[in-house]
């Protein structure tokens, strides 16, 4: 894919079957290009679609943020991988896509991922006062207002 | 003239009483009459069955009553307690007053004075100051709003209200109520004066607070405006000026526009009472047709197409006045 | 900002406020708060506070197996639950690559579309609500209760359907069903004259809802609109027709556009697109074919690949995506549901900026919002 | 003029809309008294689940198998079952569906190997606490649940004999026709022996 070829930090560039898999291509790039890469994308055209993360910290001790860009007409999906360490902070991408000021907010809110320049980082499904460190979608999550018992029913 | 009902009793305070006590219990029988009528016809208008305990669901109107009544009282502590009370009292005292005002025929009458429509301009308009005591007191923002609504709306309102009824007044040459019905022979003057009449209803409408410029309570924006706060049969003095106001308007209209009484082979009470529920139903038709206007629409409205259209009508009534 | 109210900028020099709305208020349609700063009626600017309706759907997806999976999306958006449910069944299948029987696919389509309308009826009645005018909602539930009554007697439920499955459906529809379904269509393409002289001709309404509201074009790329805020600003788009899933790219229909973008053209966008579904319903009736409802071999367990999957379908309120990532075991490793209420819902504090407070609800009205969908 | 013109033009609309209520107002109403008037509710509606009773065994046919404790995904039914002494066949000895967290997907009925799960036909039912809402589904069969099992026992032992019957009325036109064979033929006599070996198996079983 030449959009993003002449970008540092663009470590993969993988097709994807978009009849199987809804994804047409799949990068996986560093800390640093997160910017420059969204920043092409929004010259190109492109909308931020979806935004999330995944926590893999059990497997391979990272924080995997997933950035969804697509077109409007004819859709071309791009899904970016920007895997962080757990105790760094991404950088925010809310000046190039304002969508992402409540994504972000949202990866904040359940997976405690912190967002440099981000207009105003707090909590945005759960409550305000929630307490510090609790992040619902971790998978290591324990409520805290079940005293220690472990969430939801296993199956 | 006509006789004047106080003198159906030698003694002037037990007059005073029983008008009291006959008005009171017409202006709550009417306004449980009108809410029963207004769910009915919403009902009818919407395809829907409405209230159902008894007969034709009227039942349903004293239950709700003991309801109102039995409900607490709550005062909530951040309110200003002297207008948060007043209101309520305040709102409900001009329309008592006003209904002493209107002849129901040609002799009857509580009290007929030569200034009558002077008069009932005057005390009507108390009612934005309890409107407006009843938004400051509370203390709540929606109220407020609410309540600036009300007074910024009433205050426009006024005026084509009484710029269509200066025609009438000068076609009556009378500033009586029962002058102006009685000056009505033969043809009323809503054909002669119609686009009077429309100003008019218009006007009313809007000066009672209702559909489509119910906008002081707006329900989807200021959840209830003005009487935000008040529970129980606070609330309920509210629920019914409102009603007990559209019988002043219609009552007036009725009087301006329709001749009052006067009809064939009926009764004139009866006449009277026909063509003032007639216009009410006209006012619930209207409140279940349309959206809600936006406030500065309103005020457009107000200044823009009613104001001018008023004067347009003085004058062209002046010039034919003068010429005939 | 084109608003045809003047901002005061140095709000410092005047009085101003804070007014909050919701989260229980009438016209937010459940359980949002709007932090509104006035100045007067004016606002100067709008913090939307989400999160109450806030169910943990996607938790609950990392704790349940696919199939556990299947009653949660159609809370998520119960307006439209069918499309949600049956999205979901759609997401799981291409990923398991599971063939669904030529029936079940008209059944779903004819179910969807139905679901559409009822959804638009639903926005119709509430949207007339916010601005005051009680009877049209009315109306609408009438015509809305007969959809309810047609998809009740094949589903079961009335709002929250889990109808699909992977594979097709639960029950087959029978001939009364189709014939039901062939009548509200006649029935209801009736009504719309009903509509546009009770509602959409009327001046007063014209009045609240012509150029209020207006989303600048630069929003669609900013904040991802989709749906009927995004087809009212002259773009075409349609999940259908985008990237065609099921069986939609046989039906004949059209994508209805506007160019005003503002509340009124909202409207009117909602109400073409409801002639659409009564179009491809029509279709759908008439080419039904016979055969099974459900595919005869599904996989006893449904174990994605690992990998990533992503399906999007057109809600009523535009581009649903489910993003699944799997890690080959019986239980979604992550299930993100891209909302697109969410995506609408963010570019309120710019569409809101210099508006009345009136015309606040005018707009939350018009976008069409369901909160839970935003809060998932 | 368009001042004018604008008035009139919104008059006009205004009074269509009010033509079409008044239109309205005249049609009969739609709703129905609902508390006062039951409403059918149509045949696949969905709501708490019931044991269907079949009708070869005259009660349900629950097996205990916790199928649809398994897939249930609010987690609210509660299965057990035995086999009762001496029977093939198991029975449930405990049935609760807790429809406060049902969410009526109906995956129950889908994954029911016997299919005796149904929905009632209950819809307004109303409550207190939250246990009110928990239904013992087996409470309607209990009382018939030890003749059941009486019955059930006794049509096992029928179907039993029917079936050995029957195997042994094959078992002999088997033979009938091995020995015709051999006549015929006169050659090797092996096929016998599988015979009587699943003879004896099934009388075993």
């Amino acid at each position: 894919m030449s959009l993003l070829a002449n970008i540092d930090g663009v470590r993969e560039t993988t097709d994807i079957d978009h009849s199987a898999q809804g994804f047409h291509h799949l990068h996986v790039i560093t800390l640093d290009a997160l910017v420059p890469v969204t920043q092409t994308f929004f010259d190109n055209g492109f909308y931020l679609e979806m935004m999330t993360c995944q926590d893999r910290r059990e497997a391979d001790g990272i924080f995997r943020l997933v950035y969804q860009f697509c077109t409007m007409s004819t859709p071309q999906r791009h899904l970016v991988h920007l895997d962080i360490d757990p105790t760094t902070s991404a950088p925010s991408i809310a000046h190039i896509f304002p969508a992402s000021d409540w994504l972000e907010r949202e990866v904040f809110d359940m997976y405690g991922v912190g967002f440099d320049n981000h207009p105003d980082l707090k909590r945005i499904l759960m409550p305000e006062a929630y307490p510090d460190g609790a992040h619902p979608l971790l998978k290591d999550f324990v409520d805290p207002e079940s005293k220690g018992e472990a969430d939801g029913q296993s199956v | 003239m006509p006789s004047n009902i106080l003198h159906f009793f030698d003694n002037f305070w037990l007059a005073i009483g029983a008008t009291i006590a006959i008005v009171m219990a017409y202006l709550s029988v009417n306004a449980i009459m009108l809410i029963w009528l207004e769910r009915k016809l919403a009902a009818r208008i919407q395809r829907r069955i409405g209230p159902t305990r008894g007969p034709f669901g009227l039942v349903q109107q004293i239950f709700d009553m003991v309801k109102l009544f039995s409900k607490e009282l709550i005062t909530p502590d951040h309110v200003n307690r002297v207008l948060y009370l007043i209101a309520p009292v305040m709102i409900f005292a001009p329309v008592m007053a006003l209904c002493t005002l209107f002849p129901i025929s040609a002799t009857w009458v509580f009290h007929d004075y030569s200034v009558a429509v002077v008069l009932l301009l005057a005390i009507s308009g108390v009612n934005i100051l309890a409107i407006f005591f009843a938004g400051w007191g509370s203390n709540n923002k929606y109220a407020l709003l609410g309540a600036v609504r009300a007074v910024a709306q009433n205050i426009s309102y006024e005026i084509p209200l009484i710029l269509s009824i200066i025609p009438i007044v000068m076609m009556a040459n009378s500033l009586s109520l029962y002058g102006i019905a009685d000056a009505q022979t033969g043809v009323p003057y809503v054909l002669l004066q119609p686009i009077a009449a429309i100003i008019f209803i218009i006007s009313a409408t809007a000066e009672t607070n209702r559909a489509p410029f119910d906008i002081p309570e707006a329900e989807s924006e200021l959840v209830a405006g003005f009487h935000t706060e008040y529970s129980g049969m606070r609330f309920g003095m509210f629920f019914f000026a409102e009603y007990s106001n559209m019988i002043i308007v219609c009552g007036l209209a009725t009087v301006l526009f329709l001749g009052g009484w006067k009809g064939p082979y009926l009764p004139g009470p009866v006449w009277f009472f026909i063509k003032v529920y007639a216009l009410i139903i006209l006012m619930m038709w209207f409140r279940w047709t349309f959206p809600r206007l936006r406030f500065d629409q309103l005020m457009k409205f107000a200044w823009m197409v009613l104001v001018p259209l008023a004067l347009i009508n003085l004058l062209i009534t002046t010039f034919v006045l003068k010429l005939i | 900002m084109a608003s045809r109210f003047d901002v005061v900028q140095d709000a410092e020099s005047r009085d101003t406020y804070y007014l909050n709305m919701g989260p229980q208020h009438p016209s937010t349609h459940g359980v949002l708060r709007l932090k509104l700063h006035l100045d007067g009626e004016t606002i100067l600017s709008v913090d939307p506070v989400i999160g109450y309706g806030h169910r943990a759907h996607e938790k609950m997806a990392e704790n349940r197996d696919y199939l556990q999976f299947l009653p949660n999306p159609s809370r998520v958006d119960y307006i439209s639950g069918m499309i949600y449910n049956i999205g979901y069944c759609q997401a799981i299948e291409r990923a398991m690559g599971i063939e669904v029987p030529e029936r079940a696919e008209y059944i779903r389509v004819i179910a969807n579309e139905l679901n559409r309308i009822s959804s638009h009826l639903l926005w119709l009645g509430t949207f007339l609500l916010d601005l005051g005018a009680f009877t049209p909602f009315l109306y609408a539930f009438d015509d809305r209760e007969k959809i309810l009554d047609i998809l009740d007697r094949v589903t079961g439920s009335r709002l929250t359907y889990c109808y699909g499955r992977f594979g097709g459906v639960t029950l087959d529809v029978d001939d009364l069903f189709l014939q039901q379904t062939a009548e509200f269509c006649t029935h209801f393409k009736t009504r719309f004259a009903l509509y546009e002289e009770l509602v959409i001709d009327n001046v007063i309404f014209q009045e609240r809802t012509v150029g209020v509201g207006v989303f600048e074009p630069d929003l669609i790329q900013k904040y991802g609109v989709s749906g009927p805020c995004l087809r009212a600003m002259g773009q075409a788009n349609d999940v259908r027709k985008d990237e065609p899933y099921g069986i939609y790219d046989r039906f004949d229909f059209d994508i209805p556009t506007q160019m005003a973008g503002d509340c009124f053209v909202r409207s009117l966008v909602r109400m073409d697109e409801m002639r659409q579904s009564v179009r491809i319903v029509e279709q759908a009736v008439k080419d039904i074919p016979d055969g099974p409802f459900i595919a005869p071999k599904v996989p006893k367990r449904i174990r994605p690949a690992e990998g990533e999957y992503h399906f999007c379908v057109e809600s009523a309120r535009g581009n649903f995506g489910i993003y699944i990532v799997s890690d080959g075991s019986d239980i979604p490793f992550r299930l993100k549901m891209r909302t697109p209420s969410f995506a609408n819902m963010a570019t309120m504090p710019d569409v809101m900026k210099g508006t009345l407070l009136s015309d606040a609800v005018a707009i939350l009205g018009s976008i069409d919002i369901v909160v839970p969908e935003i809060d998932r | 003029m368009a001042f004018v013109k604008d008035i009139l033009d919104g008059t006009k609309t205004l009074l269509t809309g009010m033509k079409v209520t008044l239109n309205n107002f005249r049609k009969p109403s739609i709703t129905s008294k609902y508390p006062i008037e039951k409403i059918e509710m149509s045949e696949a509606f969905r709501n708490v689940i019931v044991l269907i009773e079949k009708d070869d065994i005259q009660s349900h046919d629950c097996i205990g198998c916790k199928a649809c404790e398994r897939v249930c995904p609010s987690f609210c039914i509660d299965v057990d079952g035995e086999r009762p002494e001496g029977m093939r066949r198991m029975r449930a000895t405990e049935f609760k569906v807790d429809f406060a967290l049902c969410s009526d997907c109906g995956l129950c009925l889908d994954v029911c190997p016997t299919d005796t799960l149904g929905y009632s036909k209950i819809h307004d039912e109303t409550g207190y606490n939250r246990s009110d809402f928990v239904y013992d589904l087996l409470d309607p069969w209990r009382d018939a649940e030890g003749p059941t099992v009486e019955r059930l026992r006794k049509l096992e032992e029928e179907q039993a004999a029917a079936k050995k019957a029957r195997t042994v009325k094959k078992a002999a036109a088997k033979k009938a026709a091995a020995k015709k064979a051999e006549t015929e033929t006169s050659k090797e006599t092996t096929e016998e022996t599988p015979t009587n070996k699943n003879d004896a198996e099934n009388n075993d079983a």
